[in-house]
């Protein structure tokens, strides 16, 4: 399976009545977008703002973050299963609007998180103040349950990334990668002598507010299987996940993904990256047993050598991530683990509620306790109700001066366990 | 605890806890009919339990389940869910449910000892939050603890 | 310091309150004691429940020293 | 800007007054003056700081005389009242590790002033207060003395100026089981990807969150016949004879105590108490057979239930203890035991 992706390099958004992609500037006219939204009948409101890396604006509750994609080529369209049809994606040719993404924000349940500073020293914590980003504010309609809610804005964000995304689809792009994945015979023939490597992916997957969509299938209900990593590239996994946002991956982040995205850059060269196997995080014990049963099977498979684990969330994973990792361990392949930690605001507590000693090869994405002064911003896009509510912020986050003293854990990505940021820990 | 032959759709109701399980012997953990009790800190658990579940309701802090839930592990009975469930923190929310087994063993179940260790020990970790919450940011959180007990016991019927 | 003394070759059972740190120390033989301050004891008791408690206690170690085990085995019975 | 005023700790050797053969020189404590490592930090410090003092001791005179020497040490200190004290580094020479080691905590914990020393990871003195003080990591000989100072002295620094420091990796010293977050210059999947390719071809890599330490032991046969067996009580709840007679301290034990108990029926509460500085001592104070179960295994011996109580029973404070105490305590306990015919143990833990 080969997938060409062309990124178009965004350098501006702006508001304006006509909307229009020219010469890299993302012209958007709101009303035309406002009306994708309001079409379902859940949201009573929507509004669009504009957030620039180096403003002083501050983006918060932050429900997703989106890119905007179109499928120039092949099967299928962006966000199978959601927005487009079930045809099996990941080949031919994608468009992305790169350097900026699609915020959904507004509060889905009273005790919503997530924040995004453009400027201060909260941005060096969040990959997002780096993007243009164009926010959408959904209000709920009164009386609607938070389940049916939290439904029409995850889908109400993917129909309006994905209009963005046809934006692109005649424009020639600033920058392509092609990315070629071949079944497991060829591949063996071609790279005989190459590490046999394979992506672990732990996806978020316990109920309401903690849920994860491949192709339009709740990652609950999922026995681990197998893609071909180009897949996610065309949002075929999707989140629907909006807690804990330091280490819970927005849908900007299972597209762009990390691990793939180097793994493929030493594919033939250092290693063969066979597979991308997916598993799920569920909150039965034994449905963890089952799964992690799968997972070092499909391992053992697929003749792997290798393979890198990452986790999404806090405390219940990390049992799984552990029992992914000790019965790959036990099939002899090798691991590496990915994972954050909760080391508590001294630093002094244990990491991870599970540990084993099989789990020798950690990288870490930093401890999600550490405390952080987040100075006032000139402006909130979203609403600052929650701001107290957030995980990690103590009853008096919200300084006289406007600052707020926060852990890590509220900032959208500060802490992501697919490896995607710089900040680690020892 | 009654153990009645259930069908799927029982357990699909929205919210409804699976009051019913499929009949069969206990094979243990694996398979069968896994008899288990709802320990839980959540009125609204008790609200929609459906009539017959056994719900097992000790108002107050996570902390105070985890340790309610420690003393049936120190009987022997063993940890069905992961006692930190959802990524929403102890402090952060004040609702916790879990599912522990009906039957308890001779030996305490050592894995079940190791977690439920580990959960108490991670309620350090947090600030406690949840005073400032509004009555409607309450039912929300116990929405979310319902949504999540209740797919686990999906998962109990056919585990 | 269980794991050394055990690693001289003689059989210990320890008698601690069961927590990650209890169980990472790692010892092969474990009986769950009362309380951190009075683990062999009750002071709320009567002095003979007391002794009662404590001796069922000692009776489950000696037990957990005559039993064969594989590994980490935390003995309630 | 003040320049930031500095002590200095080093031994003999690195004195110039000798070797091992004046182990025992005693403390002297040399104001104004800068000797041996000290003149290497002092080029570093430019003018940002200076050695006003140096505290010469020889490392079987401290050990020695462990308690008298640091608070003589203690107090000169406190008389100068420096920015910063430096020990060592004391690479991988043992005693002097563990005397600079004694040094920078006593430093740190009874005066408040900050203090660094440094030493090869695989000295005694690292174990025994990696979580007190910061060590720099350095070679396992004087011949890394360059590299030592070239570490430590901008790391003194940081600590005169009360700077924030970062993880141990950045900054050159042995993690203390402290998580500091930093920003490295790849990304973590980055990483992931290269430690699994050095992994895969057997090459070193270095794991960014060590699992804790899960060194399983094999458990011991069981006891065949526990009516003939001769059963030894342990415990870390700290149960000694009334006032402490081998000072056992409250926290951090440096030793364990033996006692006989022959004849001995029960613990009274005029005979025994607890020295454990972790947890409220009334109950244990009150009747100490509630943490060492003397009187019922009295019992048990005359109903020939077991076939002995050992004579001897032995204690320690498990609160607070390195590691590295505890497994050494352990070890010996075990021997002596053995060498009693003992079958097998109760421990009992607070």
């Amino acid at each position: 399976m080969k997938l060409t992706l062309g990124k178009i390099f965004i350098q501006d958004i702006v508001f304006s009545d006509e909307t229009r992609l020219e010469s890299g500037v993302l012209h958007v006219n709101p009303a035309q977008y406002e009306q994708l939204v309001l079409s379902d009948d859940k949201i009573s409101s929507v509004s669009f703002d504009i957030a620039k890396p180096g403003e002083s604006v501050r983006i918060t509750p932050v429900k997703d973050v989106i890119e905007p994609r179109v499928k120039v080529e092949g099967p299928g369209g962006i966000f199978p299963g959601m927005v487009a049809g079930v045809e099996t994606v990941g080949s031919g040719r994608t468009h992305a609007l790169s350097g900026m993404a699609l915020v959904t924000a507004g509060p889905i349940v009273g005790f919503q998180e997530g924040i995004i500073d453009m400027s201060g020293p909260g941005a060096a914590y969040t990959p997002f103040s780096q993007t243009l980003n164009l926010v959408m504010v959904c209000t709920p309609k009164d009386g609607i349950e938070a389940h049916e809610y939290e439904r029409a804005v995850r889908m109400a964000g993917f129909r309006v990334a994905a209009a963005i995304g046809e934006l692109g689809r005649d424009v020639e792009p600033d920058e392509e990668i092609e990315y070629e994945t071949l079944n497991f015979v060829e591949d063996l023939h071609l790279f005989f002598d190459l590490p046999r490597v394979g992506y672990v992916q732990m996806l978020q997957s316990q109920g309401l507010l903690h849920d994860t969509y491949v192709y339009g299938v709740d990652a609950k209900q999922i026995l681990p299987t197998i893609l071909y990593p180009t897949e996610s590239m065309d949002g075929a996994i999707v989140s629907g996940n909006c807690v804990s946002a330091c280490d819970k991956n927005p849908t900007y982040i299972h597209q762009n993904n990390s691990v793939i995205a180097d793994l493929y850059a030493e594919h033939g060269k250092t290693l063969n990256f066979v597979a991308h196997i997916i598993t799920n995080e569920n909150v039965y014990l034994a449905d963890k047993e089952r799964s992690s049963n799968q997972t070092a099977k499909l391992c053992r498979m697929l003749g792997l050598d290798g393979v890198i684990i990452s986790q999404e969330g806090f405390g219940n994973p990390d049992t799984d991530l552990i029992m992914n990792c000790k019965k790959i361990e036990a099939e002899g392949v090798k691991t590496v683990i990915i994972t954050d930690e909760y080391a508590g605001r001294d630093g002094k507590s244990q990491s991870l509620a599970d540990a084993d000693v099989a789990a020798d090869a950690v990288v870490t994405g930093g401890n999600a306790n550490q405390v952080i002064t987040l100075p006032k911003m000139d402006k909130v896009i979203g609403t600052l109700d929650y701001v107290n509510k957030i995980a990690g912020a103590s009853v008096d986050t919200l300084q006289e001066d406007g600052s707020l003293v926060v852990e890590l854990q509220v900032i959208t990505g500060a802490t992501n366990e697919t490896g995607f940021n710089k900040l680690s820990a020892r | 605890m009654r153990c009645i032959a259930g069908k799927q759709e029982d357990a699909d109701a929205l919210y409804g806890p699976a009051s019913f399980l499929l009949t069969g012997p206990s094979k243990g953990q694996r398979g069968g009919c896994v008899k288990y009790f709802v320990l839980t800190n959540n009125p609204m658990v008790c609200e929609k339990a459906a009539a017959g579940a056994d719900v097992v309701y000790k108002p107050g802090s996570i902390q105070g389940i985890f340790e309610e839930a420690a003393c049936y592990i120190a009987q022997g009975h063993r940890l069905l869910t992961h006692p930190l469930s959802g990524s929403v923190k102890p402090g952060e929310t004040p609702y916790k449910s879990m599912l522990i087994s009906s039957d308890a063993l001779q030996n305490m179940d050592l894995a079940s000892a190791r977690l439920i260790s580990s959960a108490i020990d991670a309620c350090g970790k947090f600030s406690d939050k949840s005073g400032s919450y509004t009555e409607q940011t309450l039912r929300d959180l116990q929405l979310v603890d319902v949504s999540l007990i209740s797919g686990a016991m999906d998962s109990a019927l056919v585990s | 310091m269980v794991k050394e003394i055990e690693r001289t070759g003689l059989p210990v059972v320890h008698i601690c309150t069961v927590t990650p740190i209890s169980l990472t120390v790692g010892a092969n033989r474990i009986v769950p004691a009362i309380a951190i301050p009075h683990p062999l004891g009750d002071p709320a008791a009567s002095h003979e429940e007391e002794e009662r408690l404590r001796r069922s206690i000692v009776e489950k170690a000696l037990k957990a020293l005559s039993t064969e085990v594989d590994g980490q085995v935390v003995f309630t019975g | 800007m003040k320049k930031i005023t500095v002590l200095h700790y080093i031994n003999q050797f690195f004195a110039q007054i000798g070797g091992e053969e004046q182990a025992d020189h005693p403390v002297e404590f040399f104001e104004g003056e800068v000797k041996g490592p000290g003149l290497a930090f002092m080029q570093l410090f430019g003018d940002e700081a200076e050695i006003v003092g140096t505290i010469v001791c020889g490392d079987s005179y401290f050990n020695e005389r462990h308690d008298e020497t640091l608070d003589a040490i203690i107090e000169f200190v406190d008389r100068i009242h420096p920015d910063l004290v430096i020990a060592g580094p004391a690479f991988n020479a043992g005693r002097y590790g563990v005397a600079c080691g004694a040094v920078a905590a006593g430093v740190q914990e009874r005066l408040g002033i900050p203090a660094l020393t440094g030493m090869y990871v695989e000295n005694p003195g690292v174990d025994l207060y990696k979580d007190k003080v910061l060590i720099v990591s350095t070679k396992n000989s004087a011949a890394g003395m360059r590299a030592a100072v070239k570490l430590m002295a901008p790391l003194a620094l940081k600590l005169g100026r009360g700077d924030a420091i970062g993880a141990s990796c950045e900054e050159g010293y042995i993690s203390q089981g402290v998580r500091v977050n930093f920003f490295e210059k790849q990304r973590g999947s980055k990483r992931a990807v290269d430690m699994l390719l050095a992994k895969l071809s057997g090459k070193p890599f270095t794991t960014e969150y060590p699992m804790p330490d899960f060194d399983r032991v094999d458990p011991q046969p069981a006891v065949k016949d526990v009516s003939k067996a001769t059963i030894a009580l342990v415990t870390s709840g700290g149960i000694v004879p009334k006032g402490n007679p081998d000072f056992i301290e409250s926290s951090s034990a440096s030793h364990f105590g033996e006692y006989d108990i022959t004849g001995v029926d029960e613990l009274t509460s005029e005979g025994y108490e607890t020295a454990h500085g972790g947890y409220d001592p009334t109950y244990a104070n009150q009747d100490a057979d509630r943490v060492l179960p003397v009187d019922v295994l009295r019992q048990m011996e005359r109903e020939g239930v077991i076939g002995k109580l050992h004579n001897k029973f032995y204690t320690t404070v498990g609160n607070g203890t390195a590691v590295a105490s505890a497994k050494a305590f352990g070890a010996e306990i075990g021997k002596r035991l053995v060498g009693d015919g003992v079958d097998a143990v109760i421990l009992t833990s607070t």
